[in-house]
């Protein structure tokens, strides 16, 4: 009988596999339930594979007739990054393409009329190289109008000088670091969205913190360019505000087990204890807190705190971890819009999976996108460039801009258009509860402080 | 001076406690690899389905996770039998010598590793996802540790034993130490080695599944999280000895305690000293501890 | 030490393929779209890593598992020594800077390992990778305060030539080394160790110096390949996905022949980045069915099928020229 | 003139010794047979012969030379040649290459390629497998491969030839053909240590016997004084 079985049910098997995930990867759109506003115009995620196949390296459009805005990002579908990839930038951009062609499209003055949006998106498996080279593909192969950004600071890192060799705007998404605005000077093309460590985080919580009597700092960071980028960062900002760095450890980016740190930290009886990790650290890092009864003043962590999954990852109740610190730029309190912004998020992705720290600054990256092309009319790279870099938008942030780095370089987002820069769990919603002194700041709610205790199980 | 014995308690029995988890993840790999002399690279995917299906089971559901045990060993044991049946016996059977299996099984659990992480991808989508499980402080003499450690240790030991007994009692038991030592004098003997050994890689992949469901009430889950279990897999039988079972778990609790030293003196090198030990062993001793 | 007169057969007409191929890639960039040059680098650099990976484990046998540690030790030499701020070394000396680094590497790691055999070299050589991962982690993170490091940009003609002159170097080297009797001896290391050194080869020292070849031009390649990374860091550069893809793609194309492993390579390569483009959410899934249904159907690999094939063909002609004569 | 000496040599496994205390030495030209029951520790003579092992302790010496711990590959080019129990030729080369190998390696100093290809089919015309040169080795019936071995091990120019158990498996004729192959080698010069449990081969080819029993070497003597060794019928047929 097994003979048979082998012989017909693992051929067939894998032809039958092979044929539905073919046939349902040609139909079905996305695998994400989403509930669409209007019967979506265009649900293809691939249009035909090489829409132009004479070999013209520039990518500029010039032919009169354009019937689409194309859009290309590579993206981490599968691999390590793809939990990251499916829940910060992704969504914002479905979203946005979605909207704009349930309008029919966005009015492009060159060619005199509204073009919808087609967005291509490659799977990167998490890889730098195959994602240098997917974005070499979609810029010189699939002559994408709009550039979307890769996800990971290490990814960015290696877009951004791509991106700009090839005179591409890139607006990137999930990532940044200090390495990254130093090469700004040099990166005319490339424009940083996400605050990041010495981007008035870290500086911020620092004065929020010592302002609060706090002396002593424990911190854990991930052995990678964040970890070291933040572990660095902290040990700088910390001392300038009388905040003694009492321990800097890294750990593995495979590490499980913390047991033994988070009571090495217990011992060291810190005011702040700060996690600059991922997730798969900085949850078992609570969970052993938890256990073990380790709560110090304030809890700082980072990247994921700040995602809607680690409320409810702890028992399934948000309360549990009332008093968690994390980066955090605007809520539903913000203003109003930001209320529709993560109604329309949740809605979309069908569970509470938002990002206070990310998600307002993805979502006007499409907003400055639409205005660049529709005050401009046109999909010129380097005008589209220049009106920018020298231009403030009215997004969901308020105003927004750029700060340019030299005659001849790029740009960082400013910290005047930041809402906020640290937020806290209190009853099952990130609040914002520390921003620096600049105008656009609005806070949510006071910082409790020290961080109530831990429920007992 | 009290304290200093509770840091030893807390390295010693946080030691034991991570190898316990470790011992579980690897004795799936270990009978899988000593008897049917599969290297599954996809063994971790088996604990990464594990904690999914706990996961949905748990907080869809509302099954306890300890109840999930009986429904998702059950389960991965078909999976594993099935496929040693199918995918397996046909490479054993079209393999000209028994490297040449071990070389094309080991490519092809490469390929079933990036099937079931595209399958978990489609079910489950890529976020992670967690939920927390008896996790509250037990004091062990001073030190605490987390009660969901304690149950996952006590599994480890309960499976191992049970395991254990199974295989030096039973007539079945006998049959897989047979095939383990020599599979064709096995099947002279009237053993049904087709059988046996997809006994042995089903049993590998319940324990892999229940390794899974009990370490989901620790970990965060996404599909990607597979291959690092494997990895630390691997080295605890090559360390204990392939195919050995009390290697495998003794292995795995030897490396949880080397694991908590090493983190206690400077975690950013505890994998490299993993690997270090590791690779050192093989150099000295290349057919582990308990290695014939 | 040429043995040509027992293997050659045929000489002229793989030859003459060769060359066609070979002019058909050099004038690649006065045809070809850009991205088709980008294409062939990255799929040159594939064939790099699966070809030499075979060099050393097709005839040995032994199954090596450290060409990601090769290939980015020649990554990191190119951070070092090509950073964005300006070349510290010309490129050319760095290529092969790398390429020395990585074979003495491999030196040292091949004259420790003699003794393992089968499965337990081939986790030594991944526990190298890791290892080396983790202590440049370690190493960046507490000792030079390193976060990340920017390779130059460089033209990608200049990376394409590099990759294609690092491709026929090797391909001419595997050439000479299976015709050689250096080759002879690696074939009869990989059919029988024992029997080998019993009849006067000097196996450690053949193991050794092979292992060594091949990591040279791993490294190479990983140096060249930095500049098209950009942005180098240990996670970037000791990718362990690099381990396995060499001995995936020989598997698939067949190491029998010396072209056996090219065309595994190319097709792989190709596959997987139709696979990741146009079916980016299924791409995991198709692939690792690909992988499976390969493994079961193609023991011999894609060269296999097509000397099956040919066979195939020839009877059926050989058939038809039978029936004629009346005869079977 | 005594081309090999072997003084004391041991060598244990774990604890047990495989073979202990064994003094031996065998006489420029002399086929000299090695026989003892399964376990008796003549393939570990053999392999420490050849530098598989090394024995601890004892004193190998090849042609008064001390040779003890050196590489197998030096002990080859020096002129000692072995086959082995289970034939390991290169099953997937051509039966040539096989003995390519030997001739192109196991000489000192190394031969050209000519010298070596010539070499090699006169060791193949030597055993009798001309015809057989373009066929994978595999192909070959086990006399032919045991014959193959020969083969590959004759063009490395031994001095001294250790064949291990060559007639074991072969028939009645295969048998008869295998001792006119060794006394043929012997008419070349060739030094041989035999170990064979064929009695016949035994008898009728040899000079001189070495009896092991459980590592110890328990007789020593012609044909005619071992076959009527009382110790010796002891040890084959008591117990």
């Amino acid at each position: 009988m097994w003979k048979k079985i082998r012989k017909y049910i693992i051929p067939l098997s894998i032809c039958l596999i092979l044929i539905s995930t073919a046939v349902a990867g040609c139909a079905e759109e996305e695998p994400a339930p989403a509930p669409a506003p209007a019967p979506s115009p265009a649900p293809e995620p691939e249009p035909e594979p090489a829409p132009a196949p004479e070999p013209e390296p520039e990518p500029e459009p010039a032919g009169p007739t354009k019937n689409s805005i194309v859009i290309g990002a590579s993206r981490p579908l599968s691999g390590p990054n793809a939990p990251i990839g499916d829940a910060a930038f992704g969504p914002i951009m479905q979203m946005w393409q979605e909207r704009v062609n349930a309008e029919g499209g966005i009015y492009v003055e060159e060619y005199g009329k509204k073009l919808p949006v087609e967005y291509i998106i490659y799977d990167d498996a998490t890889d730098v190289g195959t994602m240098v080279r997917l974005t070499e593909k979609l810029i010189l192969e699939d002559e994408v109008d709009i550039l979307f950004s890769a996800c990971g600071t290490a990814f960015i890192s290696a877009q951004a000088p791509v991106a700009n060799k090839y005179g591409m705007v890139l607006l990137t998404a999930e990532g940044g670091a200090t390495i990254m605005r130093d090469a700004l000077y040099g990166l005319p093309y490339v424009f940083i969205s996400l605050p990041f460590s010495d981007h008035y985080q870290l500086p911020v919580f620092a004065e929020m913190a010592a302002a609060k009597g706090a002396k002593t700092a424990y911190i854990i960071t991930i052995a990678d360019l964040h970890g070291v980028e933040y572990g660095g960062v902290a040990a700088i900002e910390f001392p300038k505000y009388g905040i003694e760095v009492i321990a800097n450890k890294s750990v593995p980016i495979t590490y499980t087990d913390f047991s033994l740190l988070v009571k090495d930290a217990k011992a060291a009886d810190p005011d702040l204890f700060c996690v600059f990790a991922y997730p798969p650290i900085i949850m078992p890092v609570t969970g052993e807190m938890m256990a073990i009864g380790f709560n110090p003043p304030a809890v700082l962590m980072g990247p994921g705190a700040n995602f809607g999954f680690y409320g409810i990852s702890f028992g399934g109740d948000p309360m549990t971890i009332n008093g968690v610190t994390c980066f955090a730029a605007a809520n539903e309190k913000t203003s109003p819009e930001f209320a529709q912004l993560y109604a329309d998020l949740e809605a979309l992705v069908g569970w509470p999976n938002l990002d206070w720290w990310g998600h307002p600054y993805y979502a006007p990256l499409v907003q400055i996108w639409q205005e660049a092309i529709e005050v401009t009319g046109t999909l010129d790279q380097d005008v589209l460039r220049d009106y920018i870099a020298s231009n403030q938008f009215d997004t969901i942030l308020g105003n927004t801009y750029f700060e340019m780095f030299g005659e001849f370089g790029g740009g960082l987002m400013v910290k005047d258009t930041h809402p906020g820069e640290i937020g806290q769990w209190q009853d099952g919603t990130v609040e914002i509860v520390g921003g620096g002194d600049w105008p656009g700041v609005v806070l949510t709610s006071d910082w409790v402080y020290p961080k109530p205790d831990w429920p007992t199980p | 001076m009290p304290e200093s014995i509770v840091t030893i308690m807390d390295v010693a029995i946080g030691g034991l406690l991570l190898g316990g988890i470790y011992a579980l993840i690897a004795m799936g790999l270990s009978l899988q690899y000593g008897v049917a002399r599969v290297l599954n690279i996809s063994h971790g995917e088996f604990i990464m389905l594990g904690a999914f299906s706990t996961f949905t089971l748990y907080t869809v559901v509302g099954i306890n996770p300890l109840i999930c045990l009986a429904i998702v060993g059950p389960i991965a044991f078909i999976i594993g039998f099935l496929l040693q049946r199918t995918l397996f016996t046909q490479l054993r059977t079209s393999a000209p010598n028994p490297g040449a299996f071990e070389a094309s099984s080991l490519l092809a659990t490469f390929g079933l590793m990036y099937v079931i992480q595209g399958i978990a991808l489609q079910i489950w989508g890529a976020d992670y996802r967690a939920y927390t499980y008896l996790n509250f402080g037990v004091d062990l003499g001073g030190a605490i540790f987390s009660a969901n450690k304690l149950v996952i240790l006590g599994f480890a030991i309960g499976i191992g034993v049970a395991f254990y007994i199974f295989l030096a009692r039973t007539h079945m038991g006998k049959g897989i130490r047979s095939a383990a030592q020599d599979p064709t004098t096995a099947s002279l003997m009237g053993v049904n080695i087709n059988r046996v050994l997809a006994l042995c890689f089903g049993f590998g992949a319940a324990m892999a599944g229940l390794a899974g469901v009990l370490y989901s009430m620790r970990i965060p889950l996404n599909p990607a999280m597979g291959l690092q279990y494997t990895l630390i897999a691997i080295i605890i039988i090559v360390l204990g000895g392939l195919g050995s079972i009390p290697g495998a778990f003794i292995g795995g609790l030897i490396l949880g305690i080397i694991g908590e030293i090493v983190t206690y003196i400077d975690p950013s090198l505890s994998l490299a000293a993993y690997y270090f030990i590791f690779m050192l062993l093989l150099l000295v001793r290349p057919k582990g501890i308990f290695g014939k | 030490m040429n043995i040509t007169r027992f293997t050659s057969k045929g000489f002229l007409i793989p030859g003459l393929i060769s060359l066609v191929i070979l002019i058909a890639l050099v004038t690649l960039p006065f045809y070809g779209s850009l991205y088709n040059v980008i294409m062939v680098t990255s799929i040159l650099m594939y064939i790099i890593l699966t070809v030499s990976w075979v060099l050393f484990s097709g005839p040995t046998g032994y199954m090596s598992l450290a060409t990601a540690a090769f290939f980015g030790i020649g990554i990191y030499a190119s951070a070092i020594f090509l950073p964005n701020t300006g070349a510290i070394l010309p490129l050319l000396v760095v290529v092969v800077i790398g390429g020395l680094v990585s074979s003495l590497v491999a030196l040292g790691v091949g004259a420790l390992t003699l003794r393992l055999r089968g499965i337990y070299f081939a986790i030594f050589t991944f526990g190298l990778v890791v290892l080396i991962l983790e202590l440049g982690n370690w190493w960046e993170h507490t000792v030079t305060h390193t976060r990340g490091r920017f390779v130059m940009l460089v033209d990608n003609d200049v990376i394409f030539y590099i990759m294609l002159a690092i491709f026929v170097l090797l391909m001419l080297t595997t050439y000479l080394i299976r015709r050689s009797k250096f080759g002879l001896a690696m074939r009869s290391i990989g059919e029988n160790e024992e029997a080998a050194a019993h009849i006067g080869v000097n196996v450690t020292m053949v193991k050794v110096i092979t292992f060594a070849i091949s990591a040279f031009f791993m490294g190479a390649a990983g140096v060249i390949w930095a500049t098209k990374l950009t942005y180098v860091d240990p996670y970037v550069a000791f990718n362990p996905l690099f381990s396995f893809m060499p001995v995936l793609m020989a598997i698939f194309g067949g190491m029998g022949q010396i072209y056996g492993p090219v065309i595994g390579a190319v097709i792989f390569a190709y596959l997987q980045e139709k696979l990741q483009t146009e079916f980016p959410y299924y791409y995991m899934l198709i692939f690792g069915f690909v992988l499976v249904a390969a493994i079961l159907y193609l023991p011999d690999g894609l060269i296999g099928l097509i000397q099956k094939l040919w066979r195939l063909i020839r009877r059926w002609r050989k058939g038809g020229a039978a029936k004629q004569d009346a005869n079977t | 003139m005594q081309i090999l000496e072997g003084e004391k040599v041991t060598k244990y496994f774990g604890g047990l010794a495989a073979v202990s205390n064994v003094d031996f030495y065998v006489g420029q030209g002399e086929v000299v047979g090695l026989i003892g029951p399964n376990g008796a520790g003549k393939t570990t003579l053999f392999n420490l012969i050849s530098a598989s092992l090394v024995p601890k302790p004892g004193v190998i010496k090849f042609k008064g030379k001390n040779i003890t711990g050196k590489k197998p590959h030096k002990i080859c080019r020096m002129g000692i040649a072995r086959t082995f129990q289970t034939v390991k030729i290169f099953t997937n080369m051509p039966v040539l290459q096989n003995v390519l190998a030997g001739s192109f390696f196991g000489t000192s100093p190394g031969m050209s390629s000519a010298d070596a290809a010539r070499e090699a089919s006169e060791s193949l015309e030597f055993v009798g497998l001309s015809d057989m040169a373009a066929l994978p080795a595999r192909d070959l019936t086990l006399a032919n491969q045991k014959r193959l071995e020969v083969a590959r091990a004759m063009a490395t120019r031994p001095e001294l030839l250790l064949l291990d158990e060559l007639m074991a498996g072969l028939n009645a004729t295969e048998i008869t053909e295998g001792m006119e192959l060794v006394k043929k080698i012997r008419d070349k010069g060739i030094t041989i240590v035999m170990i064979e449990h064929v009695m016949k081969a035994i008898m009728n080819v040899c000079d001189r016997i070495i009896v092991l029993h459980h590592g110890e070497k328990i007789a020593e003597g012609t044909p005619q004084e071992i076959a009527t060794s009382k110790k010796v019928i002891e040890v084959y047929l008591g117990e």
